[in-house]
């Protein structure tokens, strides 16, 4: 990707951003973020299949915000994430550049974030065949088999919220499980607290959730937990004709239409 | 620590016979925090108070229970006794023993737990009340009226002499609005300016109200009792004050042949004009558009013409700046041109008008003096043919709603028809006849039966024009849709009633929501016809959805009778049980993350941003502010709020989590 | 005691292990959930897992469960009447194919729960728990023992230190505690009397990458270091690093009140989380993850040796593995090494 | 399940079904005593973590009821209430919660009638379907002496 | 780059004539075009109403060939068919199992890539901009428009031109030095399907029309389709039995006309072969 780090470079010189967030090689075949500050490092940056961490976590760090403007290297989920964000207010023009790399890792550089909108309003959130068949596998089993599944999942969670830290929609100061006046959620990982930290976790991200997995990838347990999220797309798909972020959008769960179909409520 | 006291209520025998209430007492008395506990044959009498009154002074009461009926009944009396006693009254909560309990169970154990249960859960929560005091709202008692339709002059009036003081805003250069364009008013055909002049004269001279024509609503900020409002008053292009309307300039102004908008177009007007000769002021403006001098550069006759030099060509439009109390949206409706119909030629054809320029051609003041003549030659038509619903209750344009007034007023055109023109022949094609209304229906039968207009039932597919003659095909459904043509000189469409250009712009400037064709929303459908879902913002007339004029000025009534109700006292006063969002110490501030995703789930617009900046004077955070004016205490955002930083006060998360502990927990 | 040595023949152990059961001992030993190897009950041979180079978690939890009850309490109007758990109710445990980065963990967990106040419930659990170690025959770019004071075949920790011979060899089993003689007297049979083996040729190479009394000293005056922020810059705070670790021991006390009775917990917390030092007031003395960043290598290499003469980290590379993010610790130790002056 | 008595919590908005129920009381019309009310000001206020409480706590059914579509107090609180129940029950429905259990209605101020029945039906299956043992084994965990992963 | 030409079985039938004057006009102005190979029906009969895929494949064959041929647009003079694979792109572009479905059932690729042009949208496109000097003999005449139904129809698909009294060939004929009448009959039904099965409706409908242009002077009525051609032109004896005198007004295709003006000869544009003498 020499065009990125060219660019970067150019970025940094003119100081139009301060800060360059994109990938460098980690250890082994593994990449993390780099946050390229001065025009020489740019030459650290790369890309390639192995860059899948959303890169959008660090727009609301809050190390990374006081830097002064950012630029950053996005892919597709991350331009999706950066959208969601902007219609939440967290980010903006003057705050964020974005350097777009497109499926096929073509660079294109937006000149606002309208133009990420339209550019990823061209996809649409589509769940993977593998997790698709596995969603299907569940939908077929009986509850009791799809609770037992999830307690025998979940139980082994020891509450390191990586999933909550990797993730660009939990940017929250002071997350629900933080929260204990009352104690919503029991602080302890033991099997009633882990179901209600993941079902709490699903409930936030639906309708914002932009299906880029770093919950899972981040997860030191390999848990599935993001078969949790993208269910609640899938829904959402079904009940609502499905969402796309959307800067100005009405936002799926703090809007309604009067004629919203459901066949349950007596 | 709490001290809570708890009284229990027999209702004579309401409760008592099937309830253990002493056991119910008793047991609330071993609970945690509660230190006085009884129970009592009619809490809500004046014994049954001063015992909760003693109580509460003897031993320092901080909570109270009462476990009697529902809340929905006796809570205001037994909160005022709490009062009188010195304890806030929202410290006290009420158990529903009655309608939630003894009413509905059989006498067993199991309604006795049931009802210790419910007081058990109030308990519990009301020792996480907090002492709240009423919201005190000062407002201002002027009330800005929008529009000087019928409905608007209405509302000014009644707000008016009610002796509060109101700023009635016009777009047009005279009030008076569609009705003013009317001929004869249905049911009863008495002319529509003899009973609206006055009214408009009345407006003008009224004390209280301050009228501002040529003028539109710039902006408004702030909430109920308590709006700032931006007025533009658009250059009139002449000097009020001097200006005594002697007509001098419109009668010399070269500039003749503009169509005449309160004409419809059927008639003309020059370029300084008053719109009509009872207009309200009745006082000219300048139309630069038409002018010549501001289109060419020369001609300045007027100027020269006036006797008093009252002409201004440099005077630039004006921005009032005001603070009000309530508003009053009173901005009308309008009705679709013919060109809206390609099956009746797009509007070529000049004889195809709609029902409000038939108006004008049968009123006295009207371009032809009140002759029905059709206006591409003038003559006078032997035949007419009125169409209902001409796109109205018609998915396929976008009008899938009934327009309201059309098969009275269709009715009101034949028969004026039929009186003007005797012996001509008139046609109404129609889906349904809808005459809801005091002698309404009479009215149209009268059509029918003495004045004998043919009345089809059916719809009209095209018409076109043939030797000078409309061509109207359509259909008999009542002769098993037998296909009818009628050559007829005129043909009159009732053009459905739609919400005026730019009435979305109008609503998002107000805060008001709107339907989907753009008519503002009322905040309830049943049960709060005038009001919007914005405090202090209310409604009057067909700006909310056609109706007609007795339906209007009712409309308007109601709207005034609600800002007087406000203008009652200096302040208003509400319940306190309203949403709020966290704040903390620097530099967190709150807990809330800015997301604002809560300001689409409120119903009210009560969802603000408040900025907190640093010593340099950078913003730092921005988070959500509740406004107080504003909340109604739904709590929808408390529910939303994924970081939990919105609370409603009566219903906090701390009180429901603790009365959901109780209800299913040994204590 | 001093070590004595036995031969185990690579058949053997499934019979130690079944021995071990029929003595109705619980077993951990390590076993595979999500393509992650962890210490997991297990009651037959066939399902531990032997082909890893470390666990995902380590088997600190045996003896310092994420979560465990402390006291049961019920209030009243009197006041409130507690009952603690009955220590007698701790299992007897064995501990298999624990690594000696792990068992050398052990050290620095006892330490903490010793220093000041002797933590009851975690000596009972630990003096009912038999580590059976097993030597590093492969290591990965992670590890780094040997820079930590341990190394592939340390035996510190364990009760029983197995060192297979060569790929599918036999094992040779180092006895280094009463408990491991005690496993040993259970299973006479399977413990053969072993000549003088040399094991290292058959341990994993893991070279040594820094000097940890080198980074002691360079801590003392490193604390206002700008490299905390530069390295930290990607940490995201989450506690993955802490959870893993032999060492961490940072923990929470919870009540779980329903009602007028309750339990009160211990639970896991870790100092990455941005709450972990938060006041009420709002203040937080550690509100940048920098500070947070810095705390935890501190904690392990300067406070804790101050301290309790122990190190915080045995060099299992775990937190490395484990992190979301790949905040390498061994990088950052070595440019510590070689930034910090 | 012979002697199983159910317990059922129900989150009522104020102004319909907590109305509708007071109107069963004034109607005296009789139904099951295993309920308990819980007053909201509206739908759009009631919390699914109280939903997820109440089992938690030891609820084996729960009610969830407010105003009719339209009839809202606050013109549109249950119209959000209605989408996250959608998708809040979809959720619990993917992880094996017995949605059977939590009985989500409209109830107007002036179906006194509707709101016995809907106690009664509701306590009539969840007899049938026993306690919510699988719920409640989830609680008891930890108090286990040792909670191992 | 080559324009496709789908003629359909009527320009291969009744209305040759239509073929030859696009053709002799496409030559004229050296329009680079091209017949589609191996073409097949349009399904333009009772196909939709009996099986939608059926109705639906037929087009998207033809689609699929011109994509295959290589065509990013064709012509389609014939205005039924030229609504039946409008239609059907539609449809197609609106349904992917429909798609699926039909793609399998021909086994051909579909793209709908290729863009469909009716006869008015391809003369603006390639004629009517450069026809300016080349009117050597403007068409001097009174002419009324007739546009029928399924060159407008279904509006929503289609969206070409207005509704109710559309302006496209009117525009074109003052451009060929005509002067188009305003009438109301120019969407009219002409009795289409009925041309066969009901000559004596045929004669009714279309008579109605003839009479219109009759009355408001028209000297000739030009179409762009071959039903209202035949309806208009092949029917004329049920229409003046109908009208109970004898109209004797030509029909002609809005290619003949502007061949005309172009100075073209009568027999390449197929005049001769109109039922209703051509004296204009």
């Amino acid at each position: 990707m020499d065009d990125l780090r060219k660019r970067a470079k150019e970025l940094l010189e003119s100081s139009t951003v301060k800060v360059v967030i994109g990938y460098e090689q980690g250890t082994a075949n593994k990449t993390r973020a780099l946050f390229v500050e001065k025009p020489e490092d740019a030459v650290k940056l790369i890309f390639d299949s192995y860059c899948v961490q959303n890169l959008a976590v660090y727009v609301t760090k809050r190390e990374i915000r006081d830097k002064g403007k950012m630029a950053i290297a996005a892919t597709l989920p991350v331009l999706r994430s950066i959208i969601q964000l902007a219609s939440e207010s967290q980010v903006n023009d003057n705050n964020l550049l974005v350097l777009g790399i497109t499926p096929e890792s073509k660079l294109v550089e937006f000149s606002n974030l309208a133009e990420v909108e339209t550019f990823v309003h061209q996809y649409q959130i589509e769940i993977d065949a593998h997790n698709k068949e596995i969603l299907d596998k569940l939908d077929k089993m009986t509850p009791a088999e799809r609770w037992k599944f999830w307690i025998d999942e979940l139980t082994p969670c020891f509450k390191c919220y990586a999933c909550r830290a990797a993730c660009p929609m939990c940017y929250c100061h002071r997350c629900t499980v933080d929260f204990n006046q009352p104690q919503w959620i029991p602080v302890p990982s033991h099997e009633l607290g882990n179901l209600e930290w993941h079902i709490m976790r699903a409930v936030h991200l639906t309708g914002r959730c932009v299906d880029c997995d770093a919950c899972y990838n981040a997860c030191p347990l390999g848990i599935p937990l993001n078969l949790l999220t993208k269910k609640m797309v899938e829904e959402a798909k079904v009940h609502f004709g499905g969402y796309q972020p959307a800067i100005k959008g009405e936002h799926l769960m703090s809007t309604y239409k009067p004629d919203d179909k459901e066949n349950f409520i007596q | 620590m709490s001290k809570i006291g708890v009284f229990v209520c027999h209702c004579g025998e309401n409760i008592s016979a099937t309830v253990d209430c002493a056991k119910v007492a008793e047991t609330a008395g071993k609970y945690d925090g509660v230190t006085f506990s009884i129970d009592y044959k009619y809490m809500c009498s004046d014994p049954g108070q001063s015992i909760i009154k003693n109580a509460i002074k003897e031993k320092g009461l901080t909570g109270v229970v009462v476990a009697s009926c529902s809340p929905r009944m006796h809570e205001p009396t037994f909160r005022k006794a709490c009062a009188e006693a010195g304890l806030n009254p929202y410290m006290c909560e009420m158990a529903n023993l009655r309608e939630h309990c003894s009413w509905v169970h059989e006498k067993d154990d199991a309604t006795t737990e049931k009802a210790i249960d419910l007081v058990r859960i109030l308990v519990e929560k009301v020792k996480r009340n907090q002492s709240l005091d009423a919201i005190k709202v000062p407002v201002t008692k002027t009330a800005l009226v929008i529009g000087g339709g019928i409905a608007g002059i209405q509302a000014s009036l009644d707000i008016a002499n009610s002796g509060h003081k109101v700023i009635l805003i016009e777009k047009d250069p005279s009030i008076g609005g569609h009705m003013s364009q009317l001929s004869e008013t249905f049911p009863t055909l008495d002319c529509s300016q003899c009973i609206l002049t006055p009214r408009m004269v009345e407006v003008a001279q009224h004390p209280n109200i301050t009228l501002y024509t040529y003028a539109e609503l710039e902006s408004l900020e702030g909430f109920i009792g308590n709006f700032k409002a931006k007025i533009r008053r658009k250059s009139k292009s002449i000097d009020e004050k001097l200006c005594t309307g002697c007509g001098m300039c419109t009668t010399k102004c070269p500039n003749k042949k503009i169509p005449s908008e309160f004409n419809e177009g059927l008639g003309t007007r020059t370029a300084i004009y008053v719109p009509f000769p009872q207009a309200v002021p009745n006082k000219p403006v300048i139309d630069r558009i038409h002018c010549t001098y501001y289109t060419k550069g020369k001609c300045r006759i007027c100027e020269k013409v006036c006797p008093t030099q009252a002409i201004r060509f440099d005077q630039e439009d004006q921005i009032v700046e005001t603070e009000v109390g309530a508003v009053v949206l009173a901005t009308g409706f309008t009705v679709k041109q013919t060109d809206f119909f390609p099956e009746y030629g797009y509007g070529k054809y000049s004889d195809i008008i709609t029902g409000l320029q038939f108006e004008r051609l049968a009123s006295a003041s009207g371009p032809t003096l009140g002759e029905i003549r059709r206006p591409s030659d003038g003559k006078i038509p032997e035949k007419i043919v009125f169409v209902a619903c001409a796109g109205s209750r018609d998915q396929a344009k976008g009008i899938p709603y009934c327009s309201k007034i059309c098969c009275m007023y269709i009715a009101k055109h034949a028969m004026l028809y039929q009186h003007k023109v005797p012996g001509g022949k008139s046609y109404v094609f129609y889906m349904d006849i809808r005459a809801g209304g005091k002698m309404y229906e009479e009215f149209v039968r009268r059509a029918i039966e003495d004045d004998g207009v043919n009345y089809v039932r059916g719809r009209i597919s095209r018409i076109y024009e043939k030797n000078g003659k409309l061509i109207v095909n359509g259909a008999d459904t009542l002769l098993n849709a037998m296909p009818v043509e009628i050559e007829a000189d005129m043909v009159v469409l009732a053009t459905a009633g739609v919400a005026n250009e730019g009435a979305e712009e109008l609503a998002q400037k107000l805060h008001v929501s709107y339907d989907s064709y753009h008519f503002f929303a009322e905040a309830h459908p049943k049960l709060k016809p005038v009001e919007t879902n914005t405090a202090g913002i209310f409604l009057a007339g067909a700006c909310q959805s056609p109706r007609d004029i007795p339906e209007s000025v009712a409309m308007a009534s109601g709207a005034a009778a609600k800002v007087a109700g406000l203008f009652s006292q200096d302040e208003l006063t509400r319940e306190p049980l309203i949403a709020v969002v966290n704040r903390q110490a620097a530099p967190v501030y709150s807990s809330c993350v800015g997301c604002f995703l809560c300001v689409s789930a409120c119903p009210y617009q009560a969802i603000e941003k408040e900025e907190f900046k640093n010593r340099t004077g950078e913003v730092i955070k921005t988070v959500a502010k509740v406004n107080p004016g504003l909340c109604q205490g739904c709590g929808t955002c408390v529910a939303f709020c994924r970081t939990k930083s919105i609370d409603i006060q009566g219903y906090t998360h701390e009180q429901m989590y603790s009365e959901v502990m109780a209800l299913l927990n040994e204590y | 005691m001093n070590i004595d040595k036995w031969l185990v023949r690579k058949d053997s152990l499934e019979k130690l292990f079944d021995i071990l059961k029929q003595n109705s001992k619980t077993i951990y030993a390590p076993a595979t959930k999500n393509g992650k190897v962890s210490f997991i009950e297990t009651d037959s041979f066939s399902g531990i897992t032997t082909d890893y180079i470390q666990t995902t978690q380590s088997s600190k939890e045996i003896v310092f469960p994420r979560t465990e009850k402390i006291l049961d309490y019920t209030k009243n109007r009197d006041g409130m009447s507690v009952k603690g758990i009955d220590l007698k109710d701790i299992p007897e445990i064995i501990l298999w194919g624990v690594r000696p980065c792990d068992a050398m963990g052990i050290d620095g967990l006892s330490a903490i729960f010793n220093w000041d106040y002797k933590d009851e419930i975690y000596n009972n659990r630990l003096s009912r728990v038999t580590v059976l170690g097993f030597s590093c025959s492969k290591s990965d770019e992670y590890c780094f023992c040997t820079s930590a004071g341990g190394g592939p075949g340390n035996n510190a920790g364990s009760d029983i230190l197995f060192t297979q011979l060569g790929t599918d060899g036999d094992y040779l089993a180092e006895v280094l505690t009463e408990k491991g003689s005690a496993v040993v007297l259970l299973a006479s049979g399977l413990f053969e009397k072993a000549g003088e083996i040399k094991k290292e040729q058959f341990l994993a190479e893991v070279p040594v990458r820094f000097n940890k009394e080198e980074i002691r000293k360079k801590l003392e005056n490193s604390f206002e270091s700008e490299l905390w922020i530069e390295h930290s810059l990607r940490c995201l705070g989450c506690g993955a690093c802490a959870y893993v670790c032999p060492t961490c021991a940072c923990f929470d006390i919870q009540d779980e009140a329903h009602g007028k009775a309750g339990t009160r917990v211990r639970c896991w917390d870790s100092c990455g989380f941005s709450l972990f030092t938060l006041h009420t007031s709002g203040h937080n003395p550690r509100e940048l993850q920098s500070q947070r960043w810095r705390q935890r290598i501190m904690h392990k290499f300067s406070y804790m040796p101050d301290r309790l003469s122990v190190y915080g980290c045995t060099g299992c590379g775990r937190c490395s593995r484990a992190c979301p993010v790949d905040m390498n610790i061994l990088e950052h130790l070595i440019s510590i090494q070689e930034v910090i002056v | 399940m012979v002697d199983f008595e159910p317990k059922i919590v129900a989150f009522v908005c104020n102004w319909c079904t907590y109305a509708g129920a007071d109107l069963t009381g004034t109607s005296r019309i009789k139904y099951a005593s295993n309920v308990r009310i819980v007053r909201f000001p509206c739908t759009g206020r009631i919390d699914y973590m109280l939903l997820l409480k109440a089992f938690a706590e030891g609820a084996d059914g729960i009610i969830v009821s407010g105003c009719h579509p339209n009839d809202c107090h606050y013109t549109s609180g249950n119209f959000h209430a209605r989408r996250r129940w959608i998708m809040f029950r979809s959720l619990c429905d993917f992880m094996g919660i017995d949605t059977r259990r939590i009985k989500f209605s409209w109830v107007s101020a002036a179906e006194g009638a509707k709101w016995a029945d809907i106690v009664n039906t509701i306590v009539a299956s969840i007899r049938e379907l026993g306690p919510y043992e699988d719920y409640k084994k989830v609680v008891k965990k930890p108090v286990k002496e040792v909670s191992n992963g | 780059m080559t324009l496709g030409f789908y003629p359909g079985c009527s320009l291969k039938g009744s209305s040759r004539e239509y073929a030859e004057s696009v053709l002799a006009i496409a030559k004229a102005f050296d329009i680079d075009i091209e017949e589609i190979n191996d073409w097949n029906c349009c399904g333009s009969t009772a196909a939709h109403n009996l099986n939608k895929e059926l109705s639906l494949a037929l087009p998207a064959r033809i689609l699929s060939l011109a994509e295959k041929q290589g065509f990013k647009e064709i012509v389609v003079p014939c205005a039924a068919c030229y609504s039946r694979l409008t239609v059907t792109q539609y449809e197609l572009s609106k349904n992917p199992k429909l798609k699926n479905a039909v793609t399998e059932t021909n086994d051909l690729e579909y793209n709908g890539s290729v863009d469909v042009l009716n006869i008015i949208q391809m003369l603006n496109k390639y004629v009517t901009p450069d026809l300016e000097g080349r009117v050597v003999k403007p068409f001097d005449h009174k002419v009324a428009c007739y546009y029928g139904c399924y060159l407008i129809r279904p509006h929503e698909i289609l969206n070409f031109d207005r509704e109710e009294d559309p302006r496209s060939m009117d525009e074109i004929m003052l451009k060929a030095g005509a002067t188009p009448i305003e009438w109301a009959f120019k969407t009219e039904c002409c009795g289409a399907g009925l041309s066969v099965s009901r000559t004596s409706s045929v004669g009714r409908l279309s008579g109605n029309i003839i009479r219109d242009a009759k009355d408001r002077g028209a000297e000739a009525v030009i179409v762009a389709c071959p039903m209202c051609h035949s309806n208009l032109d092949m029917r004329r004896d049920s229409i003046n039995s109908f009208l109970g005198e004898k109209v004797d007004i030509p029909v002609l295709y809005v290619t003949q006309v502007l061949g005309l003006a172009a100075g073209l000869d009568r027999k390449t544009l197929g005049l001769h072969r109109h039922f209703v003498n051509v004296t204009v």
